[in-house]
């Protein structure tokens, strides 16, 4: 095939870890779809320190441009494992398109990690001023939607008079300004740039109420994969957990957000961390299908709890 | 066996705005090796009628038979020399190359002389690299002129192709095909306006009614197969047919006000 | 003379930026971005994926050519195929390729073939259009000498269509690598997965307002893109050179 | 009779293609690809009254603007630029350099110019020009170099030289560019309502991929094949008007051609 | 003063392959209402030199001036038949359309009628709602004579135009042309490889020597204003003259093989 040539794939980029411990797993070179986020800096923070080569993992990390398209790549088998934001998982799970897996959590919201922001001139101020304003948000049924939604369901508003407008995040901040929307539903490390480029005040925070601690997102792959490569997947998580675990250490996980976020130093510095999980808890990951389910993005019952592939039940 | 047949022969262009009958029940016919000249006012479908026998267009009426096989398609071992010659060169050629076009059956050897040849018989030699439309309308005629020779066809199909050239290369052009004629036993049917060449070089001159042409005259040329331009031109048999022939012509109505 | 338009289009950008008409911070000024373009240009990491997009693009384009001038000449000059295929060929046509990418991904993955694929789809339409339009307007006198002289269909197609049709064919080539260009890139950004200009632009997106990066990855599509005009405009020159306006100048 | 043999002509191959798609679709049974008949379902399901007033006039209405306003641009400037050297000389870069840019990364541009959310009309605009602009310009420097002559020797007006000299002349190309812009509008429409739009086509499109709607996608590239479809036979009636001069035009050309 | 005056009048075309001097050092005056008959061997820049006169193309060397004032464009006043008259025509427009196209200045009535005339005058009343490929090739040549005609140009620059009309209709044209002169007071340059022709209509005949083309010749034709095609034609002046162009034509070394 065509991508076997070098120059097109580059798909020397980012390989390392050579140390096969020999035959543990059953495929030692698996292909990780991720996103240039701060979610998935202790991915690379376990890449880079070699954890997952000292699992005898060959690890490619492949740069997709949203969840969807991990999503898709892992269903066509072209990715192994996907990291995603939680949504586009469930909803592919729910619609029966494909059997997923979750095999990590990666991150869970804390205060400051999702907030709508507006800025100081803007006509909203405060959640009950949403209905009839236009709020910039990546995409509709994601988190950036939902959380809002639900916030603003709990305090009564009319959630459905809000016009939700997909753009991307760089967008959003001129959009701002010109006043082409009246706010944004802004993520890590975003929050910052948005109030330190532009003086964005918070608005409301994404993750209150009804959605504190939520979790974000996680690593998914298809179960014929997990079927088939389950000491793969063993050794895949281990490997993370290990970094997750030693995520709370700011000067590890802040390197990556300026290398492969593309965080700049400054807002680096400013950025609110989330918790990166260590445990994966069907209960916990239920309550954003749930979420979805509320807001009729899932269509009937969705039992996350089927879809855990944890480390303790894999061993 | 007769080389060409043409029997009943009719042509009627379809257009949006109503037809036109450009020719209508022409019939004649003409040997191996023979050379005839047509003649016939402007408009009365002489290209037509080449057309239709070269087999470019289907005939609505009648039908022409070469060798006694009706024409259906191009006959191979034909070639033509368009009124048009300055569209019916190709623009991207050089004058070599265009000369060469027909000939992709023989060797790159063989086609490179036969078009050095054709070219230097017209007096083209030092024109072979430039492209046709750097050269003047009487060089372009002749370069369709050599093209029609290097092919060497059995039939040659000719309309009005000296009408650009001077007096003088029309002379030499026309003792051209009389020689290339008798050395390669080419049937000519050639379509000129010059009644004084129609019977320099014609062994028989068809005369065409206006439009829509039918044959008004067939007149043979006893002027004998070795023609001069001076002795010829100058022979009371010559001077006799051509009154002859302008006297067929000019009997149709002046269109010209 | 010909970089005068150039230099006046980055000094309206530079005094849109500068001034208050635009948000700078965000459209940068090209004083900010062309440094960062030769900067950028001088990383081999960039260069990588700056190649890779390239590549896959000339990759994508030859593709198209190779399927689209010869189909152009069928549905050009045989009518019954034309009329019978281009109904669904017309439907075809406005399909985005965007709107394939997750199609592509499911079925092709995310590797190079995928943004390959789609840019074939995408770049094919300009070159097959223009084939069947320089058909129509051959002048009827080249094919029918080229019949009177005992040359076959296939022969007046390969010898006097696809000569006569090439210059104009060559605009549509023009046209594709500029859409082959922006399908590839489409795609590394809508979709990643590959190393290129797109995937760039994406990573530079994604943590900050780092829109040197972006707008400096854009200029330097553009600059791809003015590079191989240039280099088309000055093949077609010495290809077809016959078909150059002579004469007149008005 | 022989309306309907032209018509079965005309539409064969394509109801050939439905069909093994429908075959291959429900042998494959993948998520992604949905049978003609599931598709069918889903397109009346969205192509309701509500989507047909909300989503797809206003992004129709935007397409045919924008493409109109192309077309114009395109002819005036490939005509001056097909007939001026120095305009060539001076414009020809940038414009090439535009044209080069991938239209997803210029919403920096609009969306700092024109806003993110008004800037559907701009993008059809701007991508659709290239296409009518670069075949004008081919179209206007191949003027037949004695039919440029003539128009010289007898003085012409400009605008009898423009209109009815150097159009008339690359009106043929021009309409292939016409015809590759209508598509490229419909495809430009549908990127440009995937971000900072509110509804449209693109807007749909990308939803009910997201939501891994997969018949209900195809229902909404289906709608932009039949859209595509139609505006093209409207074009194409246009053109024949156009250039009903042409001799492929006439009876006898045609016979010719299909070797009658 | 001299309607046309040309002063060392030379034009080099330039190529990527070289360069080719069409002409070189031409010399000659035309007054006002003169009719100057242009002959040459084919290729020599007969046709280059109708393109200085007319301005369409720059000198590389010497002047053209018209009443006094040096060429520089193309002067007003005047129209051309181009020897690539099917290529001069404007396909989209119908017969009559491409007569009527430069009559701008005209109201839509006096323009229709202009048309119309010129039309009947070279024999198409009925061709005027075809289009110029619905036409033979004589009909065509005839079409740009009778959009040149219609123009009423003070000077008119005619490029071989009867090259491809039958004899009948070539005399026919001849006359008009003579007459419209005659009526309109025209200064007509006259390019053509027809000898008797050049005769016939010149007041003067302009023999040029092959490429570079330089003037051999410029003989007065002491026929008078009044001419007839059988008087003229057989008058002993006429015979003298004719071939005295033909000996001088003759003279330049023979190119055909
Ligand atoms: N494509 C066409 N469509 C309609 N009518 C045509 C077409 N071609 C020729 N005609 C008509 O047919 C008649 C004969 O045309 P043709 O070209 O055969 O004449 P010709 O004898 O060669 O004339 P000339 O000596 O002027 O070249 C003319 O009246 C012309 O108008
Ligand atoms: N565009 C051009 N580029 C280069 N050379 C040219 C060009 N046009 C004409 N020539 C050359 O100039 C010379 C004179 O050409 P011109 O057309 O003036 O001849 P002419 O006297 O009109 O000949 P004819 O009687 O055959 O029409 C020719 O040798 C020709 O090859
Ligand atoms: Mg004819
Ligand atoms: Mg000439």
């Amino acid at each position: 095939s065509l991508s076997g040539c070098g120059l097109l794939g580059g798909d020397d980029a980012g390989s390392t870890g050579t140390q096969n411990t020999g035959g543990a797993v059953e495929k030692s070179k698996i292909r990780v779809g991720v996103l240039p986020v701060v979610d998935v800096a202790p991915f690379y923070y376990a890449l880079e320190q070699g954890y997952f080569a000292k699992e005898g993992l060959e690890v490619e990390p492949v740069v997709v441009a949203s969840g969807k398209a991990s999503i898709d790549g892992a269903t066509g088998g072209d990715i192994d494992i996907a990291f995603a934001s939680y949504p586009a998982p469930l909803l592919a799970q729910s619609t029966k398109t494909v059997d997923f897996k979750i095999v990590a959590d990666a991150l869970t919201a804390k205060q400051g990690h999702i907030v709508v922001v507006a800025l100081p001139d803007s006509p909203l101020k405060k959640a009950t001023d949403a209905p009839g304003k236009k709020i910039a948000i990546t995409q509709r049924n994601t988190m950036t939607d939902l959380a809002p939604m639900s916030i603003l369901k709990t305090e009564g508003v009319d959630y459905s008079q809000v016009q939700f407008v997909p753009m991307s995040f760089p967008d959003m901040i001129p959009a701002m300004q010109n006043h082409t929307v009246d706010g944004a539903v802004v993520v890590e490390p975003w929050v910052t740039t948005a109030m330190k480029k532009v003086g964005a005040v918070p608005v409301f925070d994404g993750a209150s109420g009804p959605t504190a601690e939520m979790p974000m997102s996680g690593y998914v792959a298809v179960s014929k994969f997990t079927n088939a490569n389950p000491k793969t997947i063993a050794a895949f998580q281990r490997a993370l957990t290990k970094a997750q675990s030693e995520a709370t250490d700011r000067s590890k996980i802040e390197p990556m957000f300026v290398k492969y976020a593309k965080v700049d130093q400054e807002t680096a510095k400013l950025v609110t961390v989330a918790t990166y999980s260590t445990s994966l808890e069907a209960n916990r990951i239920q309550r954003v299908a749930n979420l979805m389910q509320e807001f009729d993005v899932i269509k009937g019952k969705l039992d996350v709890s089927a879809m855990i592939l944890s480390p303790a039940t894999n061993k | 066996m007769k080389m060409l047949e043409v029997r009943g022969l009719g042509h009627t262009y379809r257009g949006k705005d109503g037809t036109h009958t450009a020719i209508d029940g022409l019939e004649f016919t003409v040997d191996p090796g023979e050379l005839v000249c047509v003649v016939g006012p402007s408009g009365c479908g002489k290209s037509t009628l080449l057309r239709t026998i070269s087999g470019l267009i289907k005939p609505t009426r009648g039908s022409v038979s070469l060798h006694g096989n009706p024409v259906d398609g191009v006959p191979s071992d034909l070639s033509v020399v368009f009124q048009d010659y300055s569209r019916s060169l190709f623009p991207w050629l050089s004058v070599t190359k265009n000369v060469e076009f027909p000939l992709r059956k023989l060797t790159r050897r063989n086609r490179t002389t036969r078009a050095a040849e054709a070219l230097a018989a017209v007096g083209l030699d030092g024109a072979g690299r430039k492209y046709p439309w750097q050269l003047s309308g009487g060089m372009q005629q002749r370069v369709a002129i050599a093209r029609a020779l290097a092919y060497r066809p059995s039939l040659l199909l000719m309309d009005e192709p000296f009408a650009s050239v001077d007096a003088q290369t029309r002379f030499e052009l026309e003792d051209l095909l009389l020689r290339v004629r008798r050395e390669q036993d080419t049937t000519v049917l050639l379509v000129t306006h010059d009644i004084d060449e129609s019977v320099y070089l014609g062994d028989r001159v068809l005369v065409l009614s206006k439009s829509p042409a039918t044959v008004v005259a067939d007149l043979d040329v006893p002027l004998g197969q070795h023609r001069d331009q001076i002795t010829t031109r100058s022979s009371d048999a010559f001077v006799d047919l051509r009154a002859r022939v302008a006297g067929l012509l000019t009997s149709a109505p002046a269109r010209v006000r | 003379m010909s970089l005068i338009g150039l230099a006046c289009f980055f000094a309206v950008w530079e005094v849109a930026s500068r001034t208050d008409l635009v948000p700078g911070y965000y459209l940068r000024p090209p004083s900010a971005v062309l440094p960062r373009v030769v900067t950028l240009l001088g990383e081999t990491g960039f260069q990588r994926a700056l190649v890779a997009t390239v590549l896959a693009t000339l990759i994508a384009l030859g593709i198209a050519i190779a399927v689209a001038v010869p189909a152009g000449l069928v549905l050009g000059s045989v009518p019954p195929v034309r009329h019978a295929v281009m109904t669904l060929v017309e439907f075809l046509r406005p399909i985005p390729s965007v709107a394939l990418i997750p199609l592509a991904v499911v079925t092709i993955g995310t590797g190079p073939d995928t943004k390959i694929v789609l840019a074939v789809f995408g770049a094919l339409w300009p070159i097959l259009f223009n084939t069947m339009y320089a058909l129509d307007e051959i002048d009827p006198l080249h094919t029918e000498t080229a019949r009177a002289f005992g040359t076959g269909g296939f022969g007046v197609l390969r010898r006097v269509a696809l000569p006569s049709a090439a210059p104009f064919v060559f605009t549509g080539v023009r046209l594709s690598f500029a859409i082959a260009l922006a399908v590839v890139v489409s795609t590394e950004l809508f979709s990643g997965g590959t190393v290129g200009i797109g995937q760039f632009v994406l990573e530079a997106s994604a943590g900050g307002l780092n829109m040197d990066d972006v707008l400096a990855g854009t200029v330097i599509a553009g600059l791809v893109g003015l590079g191989a005009n240039f280099g088309l405009e000055w093949l077609h020159r010495r290809l077809f050179a016959w078909s150059l306006p002579r004469g007149g100048e008005r | 009779m022989n309306r309907l043999l032209r018509f079965a002509h005309r539409w064969i191959v394509f109801a050939v293609a439905v069909v093994v798609w429908e075959l291959l679709t429900r042998a494959a049974a993948h998520p992604y690809f949905s049978p003609p008949s599931t598709i069918a379902e889903a397109a009346v399901r969205l192509w309701s009254s509500d989507s047909l007033t909300e989503d797809i006039v206003p992004g129709i209405g935007r397409l045919l603007l924008g493409w109109a306003v192309a077309a114009v641009i395109g002819v005036v400037l490939g005509v001056l630029l097909g007939r001026s050297n120095t305009a060539r000389l001076a414009l020809g870069p940038v414009f090439n350099f535009l044209r080069s840019i991938p239209p997803p990364l210029l919403v920096p541009f609009f969306a700092a110019t024109v806003g993110i959310t008004r800037m559907q009309l701009p993008v059809i605009i701007f991508g659709a020009v290239w296409p009518v602009l670069l075949n004008t310009v081919d179209g206007a420097r191949g003027v037949d170099s004695t039919k440029v002559d003539t128009a010289r020797v007898f003085k012409l007006s400009r605008a009898q030289w423009l209109l009815g000299v150097v159009l008339p002349s690359a009106l043929p190309k021009v309409f292939a560019g016409l015809r590759l812009s209508l598509s490229m509008s419909l495809i430009l429409m549908v990127i440009s309502e995937l971000v900072g739009s509110l509804n449209g086509i693109g807007y749909q499109l990308a939803l009910a991929k997201d939501n891994y709607d997969a018949p209900g996608m195809w229902a909404w590239i289906v709608l932009l094949g039949v859209l595509g479809y139609l505006f093209n036979s409207l074009l194409l009636l246009l053109e024949r008007r156009a250039l009903a001069w042409q001799p492929r035009h006439s009876l006898e050309a045609r016979a010719l051609a299909t070797g009658g």
